[in-house]
């Protein structure tokens, strides 16, 4: 049992954080809400560190690595409010290409995969390509980053049960969808399935649209992490300096509560995260060769999925309770739009719904404990 | 290796560089700590599996467990004489196979065994529905702080005697006017008039197990004239001392949880005083710090009765499917809150295991801890609807004194308002009032 | 529109009050936890003072008043925690026996109920009889009052649809069940249904089933309400007394705060009480005639039904937080015997659960603002 | 009455009494009020039914709205100059038919009905969905202040305007280091050269309406000297005056609902001073009351805003039942909160009536239906899920929009810590701290 991040896992995060700091700041956040795109140079920055690539296979110009080298990577983009798609292209697309090539197992010295998706892995790790990848549930659904995206991966419901495509964006039709955070870059999807474009169908697309969802789940509670902290962290500045009554707020016992409460829900939520990620890393043969070799049961499977919904469930309140509470402590300054605390609330209230609601994962994670009855 | 690192970011941020090979970028370096020139378990990848020999630990804690552990609820009451007894009879049949103080040193009854089978022991040993610790407050509280600031001598004496429960101790913290505010301590210590220890006089109370206990710790005045947290000396007491008077508290459940203990002129020998004279406070903070930190609670404890709060809910669906869907959520929230302590249990014990401590997350534990416990039995409750109040039923009773016990969660080892107050200060740098 | 209390009711109130005090002190609560009765010396006082025979017509020895009037008078009983069935037999049982007789309008000019009927309810007002009612649901759920009770008022499952009974304990063999508060003088009732004990069938049974647990629920939040009350006011008296810190308590902002939040749910729940044993009276054609008289339509009947659900969840809300609140004031004195906090702490959990629980009621509450679907 | 009552206890206690002739207790007397010696309304028994006359009333008002009130959403928004000026044309049309201010004197351009008659026309008000009100600060905050301290002059100049919004109001209370801490106000106001009036000079924030308002009205500090409370003076500014400048604040949602306000040397009048030199403190809170008490917020808003919840509930069980499950508890319990708030507004309206005044309650109030309002607007985003952050879209854009808004409730009219304080110490007397 040793359940702390590696140096290397610390130092990478150490060196994103430190980029990001200078790379995205709230003013190049404001830039973005005004001109939301996929790939910019930060986006080029981040393939050079081999943050974007980190899930694509050394062979292809990749780090060949899993969820847990990417989660704490996740909590500085969500720290920073990044706006490019590193949770859609590294976190979610990148996987299911390196499934479907099936390098399951030998992630690191992978043979070849079929042409198609071998140019695409390396044009993600290279930076080329940025996508959006669609949620079970209905078709019609706005879509995270699509709104500029080159990749897109669609499940589908098909003839016999549910199949997963593949498309460049010069084969979907992307309309835009406005979000209160602009930087999400919906946008409403219409393209035509075609044999071309389906990579999966019955089972394994099943399995890859089940294993989406907990990875997007997983990753999107990392970057809520990031959220809670930032915000707790504004307030918390904020209550040291702002004075009312002569002295300042943050002495008044009202606030330490409101913030310590916050703080708790974080501190808890965190190991919830880092638990999920290790255990879909395990269920993933592509990258549980980099850990002893665990032979993926289906009680595995089944204890990851769980992890996951409560890694989701726990993060989404962990955000929604730091925004109430940071935005409570600001008082009206908090209101404003030249605070920036808003660019982080709105991303905050929208990554706590992405993916299932805190609500939607107490129910999988009730229903997963009592089994199927 | 940081020096590296930062570096890479000079470069990569003020012009970025194309991806050059992969040894640029220290972290792709995939060698294994064996190969690499780095610190000891400090570079192992996660992992959250158990070793082969801590499995087989826990396979022989389980063997013992299933052997020995009374029929669940057939002991009497910790907190009647009877009860009492029955318990140290429990805690000397573990120390006779070393099974009550795993964590111990061999020489001090123990197995010398680290925090991980600790942890693994508490698993199995509420999974077993054993008995609570009638030595809790020696073992988990006192122990910690004897390690650390014990003569050997000291050791010798008194850890063996509090493995095999034949000398059970109780706190002496709180008084009448010093609850949350401890440092407003008033009971006094005076040298003796022939110099050969100390004379206690004052008034304690909350002292949980003091009704029965053999022994007591506690913090007593030796320097008046010092302000609050100085002049405090932690002074060992045998409670058969002359001077010593005991009042039992009967509880919200009737029965006596706790005693307030009178000091009259009681002698005390200077062998007695634990960490030096006047130096009580910091040793007895290092005692609070093991209470809210991962000594006192653990993650098992919770963990399994989240396991019957869902066991609950299955005979609920079944009984009263309405009634269960109402508070779904709720089982689902008190599930996960004992399974996030669990984690957060396994984080911190890797970062002590790494030679890291626990600082004011200790009193985030508090807090997390005591709320989760009241989540689950609240929730219980709220399944039973109105059998709730059954307090003679078999399926009821467990519930409801489990309630009882766990609305002094949030009062007891300093209140959560208090460690509220420790979170904003000492995490987030909030200022003092 | 004019939603107060008249001076009557005012008095009325107040007169219990001082009389409570004297005569229902914590010494006497302490006695009454030893050996719990029906009928004390106090219950003769309250049948004296008109309380007991509140809703018993003036023909038979009763005030012939409503709901409206009672409630304050539960309150009161619910500030001192009284041990006897005020509930059970003047907020339910009485009612019912009122309705069987066919005094429904002209309650105050009775004209002959039935002699067996005439001579309980005589007996009632006179402080003769003390009453233990069946809740809707498992015949084998323990009663309140039902140890010590002179009459039963036994909902049933009969051939056709439910029936209510009526008898005397003669005719009951009632088991003692323990409960966390013994002034509940739980029991369990065995006993056989007969043509002679049978009052009500089919449509009428079911009304009056349903018209009772209704009153429950309104004469239970209203006791919740002095429950509270109590709870509160005795917290803000100790965090006025006990200090640490050099200062009371009661002057930190996380005490303050404390006792706000659960006095703000006091204040928001009372009127809701109120309201609803208005709207009760106001379907209740044994009471109607008191105010200006309303035809009673189903859509009121609804609308009270919902009243009394939104009383019930928003009393048992609010005293349960009394009591979590009070205790986390006391600290650990209030987790001991010598306190008398347990008293009101044990009493006050057992009602938010007695006739719905909170949740039960929102839910209730929520099916009748959809309508049946 | 009361001394007879009394009397009756002593009896009933000390030895109690059989039960005599009803008489022997007051409570019994079943005299209707015109037969009994006693006050007015006092003793009218309950009744939450509405008078013919006040359903006529409502009659009246639902029929005007139904045929004037424009297309719901059809107005600009109130925070553009283009939709401030369509919402002070609506405001126009309501005041040609005296419905914008009916609980005003006819002198003033109201109906001079009473407060319940208010609250009805507030319920048929939010049922028709009918515009923001743009004079709010003005009808709702100063006008009873005027009433209360304005001389005759002051209300025959100033009210009628007010009420055809032929001038709109903003409040100029807070600045940038009193906000929370009122009383440390630093504006000021120093006699003119000319000793024809005040000179006015400071900073004041968060003015809603500040953008646009032709009048402002606000606390300066006329005797730096006196410590915080005192020495304060209510102005009434005319926002055209020299020497004011306007600082539109863009809020969280773009838009610019407030804004800050710069005096410097800005010339008042004598006439514009409101209830006496140095009195502003007291002058102020009363509108402080009015703000948090009554009048601000019509419990019809929440009850409107719940009625439409239930609908999106019904919605959602049809779409994905499951989700719909999952916020049941939530939306009854958002539900009753409106009601509750409904129904203590009507007791509240009663005392008021029956000659008492709304004291800490008014702070009690403003935490419930601040809270209320993020309940009723949490659990429309829950049920709308993914599609809650789709500003665009219009289901979701009033749910965003008003949830948004209610944000800001339990920080604007006195943060909801600061009525905490108020509620603890005013209403369970616990001490400052």
């Amino acid at each position: 049992m040793h359940f702390a991040f590696t140096e290397q896992q610390n130092e990478f995060r150490e060196a994103v954080r430190q980029v990001l700091a200078k790379e995205c700041t709230t003013d190049h956040l404001r830039a973005a809400h005004g001109s939301p795109a996929a790939r910019t140079p930060r986006w080029a920055t981040l393939a050079d560190l081999g943050v974007v690539g980190l899930s694509v296979p050394v062979a292809h110009g990749g780090l060949g690595l899993g969820l847990v080298d990417l989660v704490p990577l996740l909590e500085e983009a969500g720290r920073v409010g990044l706006p490019e798609p590193l949770l859609e292209t590294t976190a979610l697309a990148a996987p299911v290409l390196v499934g479907l090539a099936g390098l399951g197992g030998s992630i690191r010295s992978a043979p070849g995969a079929d042409a198609a998706t071998s140019l695409r892995l390396e044009s993600i790790a290279a930076g080329g390509m940025a996508a959006a990848v669609g949620a079970p549930g209905p078709v019609s659904a706005p879509l995270a980053g699509a709104d500029g995206a080159d990749l897109f991966v669609l499940p589908a419901p098909g003839a016999d049960g549910p199949e997963v495509h593949v498309l460049e964006s010069g084969a979907v039709a992307v309309s835009p969808v406005s979000s209160l955070d602009p930087t999400r870059r919906l946008g409403l999807a219409r393209w035509e399935p075609s044999p071309e474009s389906r990579v999966a169908t019955g089972a394994l697309a099943a399995s890859i649209i089940g294993q989406t969802a907990d990875r997007a789940a997983v990753a999107t509670a990392a970057e809520l992490l990031g959220l809670a902290d930032r915000m707790i962290g504004m307030a918390a500045d904020y209550a040291r300096e702002r004075h009312q009554f002569g002295k300042p707020i943050g002495s008044f016992q009202a606030v330490k509560h409101l913030l310590a409460g916050a703080q708790v829900k974080l501190e808890f939520a965190r190991p919830a995260v880092y638990g999920a990620a290790w255990a879909l890393d395990q269920t993933d043969p592509a990258v549980a060769a980099a850990a002893p070799v665990a032979a993926v049961t289906a009680v595995a499977a089944v204890a990851a999925s769980r992890a996951a919904s409560t890694a989701k469930a726990y993060a989404s309140d962990a955000a929604t309770e730091a925004a109430r509470v940071s935005l409570q402590v600001h008082g009206a300054i908090g209101y404003t739009w030249e605070c920036d605390l808003h660019l982080f609330l709105k991303r905050a209230w929208a990554l706590s719904e992405a993916w299932g609601s805190a609500a939607d994962h107490r129910s999988r994670v009730l229903s997963s404990l009592i089994g199927p009855s | 290796m940081v020096a590296g690192n930062l570096a890479v970011c000079q470069i990569s941020t003020d012009n970025p560089i194309g991806p050059g090979p992969a040894l640029d970028r220290p972290w792709t370096d995939r060698r294994t700590t064996a190969e690499r020139p780095m610190g000891p378990t400090m570079d192992a990848p996660m992992d959250l599996r158990f070793t082969p020999a801590q499995e087989a630990f826990r396979t022989e804690a389980r063997a013992w467990l299933a052997a020995h552990v009374p029929e669940p609820g057939s002991l009497p009451s910790l907190d009647t004489a009877e009860g009492f007894e029955a318990h140290r009879a429990w805690e000397r049949e573990m120390c006779a196979d070393r099974w009550s103080v795993v964590s111990w040193p061999e020489e001090f009854g123990g197995r010398g065994v680290g925090i991980v089978e600790w942890l693994i022991f508490e698993e199995e040993y509420w999974r077993a529905e054993a008995p609570l610790r009638v030595s809790q407050n020696g073992v988990f509280l006192l122990a910690p702080t004897l390690f650390e600031f014990g003569t050997d001598g000291q050791k010798q004496r008194f850890l063996p005697a509090m493995a095999s429960a034949t000398e059970i101790w109780c706190q002496g913290w709180s008084e009448p006017d010093a609850g949350s505010d401890l440092a407003g301590i008033r009971s006094r210590a005076v040298r003796s008039p022939d110099d050969d220890g100390w004379l206690l006089t004052g008034q304690k109370t909350w002292a949980s197990r003091g009704a029965f206990a053999e022994w007591c710790f506690g913090l007593f005045r030796t320097d008046p004239g010092a302000e609050r947290h100085r002049g405090l000396t932690y002074f060992l007491i045998e409670m058969g001392s002359p001077g010593v008077t005991v009042r039992p508290i009967p509880q919200i459940d009737g029965e006596t949880g706790f005693a307030e203990i009178f000091f009259e002129d009681v002698l005390v020998p200077d062998e007695q005083v634990l960490g030096g004279v006047d130096r009580g406070w910091n040793v007895a903070m290092a005692t609070a710090g093991s209470e809210r930190g991962l000594s006192l609670r653990s993650p098992a404890r919770y963990g399994e009765a989240a396991r019957r709060l869902v066991a609950l809910y299955r005979r609920c669906l079944v009984d009263d499917p309405a009634r269960a869907a109402r508070h779904a959520d709720a089982v689902a929230q008190a599930w996960m809150d004992a399974e996030a302590y669990r984690l957060n249990t396994l984080w911190t014990a890797t970062r002590v295991l790494d030679g890291g401590s626990v600082g004011p997350e200790a009193s985030a534990n508090k807090i997390h801890w005591s709320e989760t416990d009241l989540a689950i039995h609240r929730t219980a409750l709220a399944l039973l609807g109105p059998e709730a109040e059954l307090h003679g039923t078999g399926t009821v009773a467990p519930w409801l004194d489990g309630y009882l016990f766990a609305l002094a969660g949030p009062i007891y080892a300093g209140t959560n308002e208090i460690q509220r107050n420790v979170v904003a200060e000492r995490m987030l740098g909030l200022p003092r009032a």
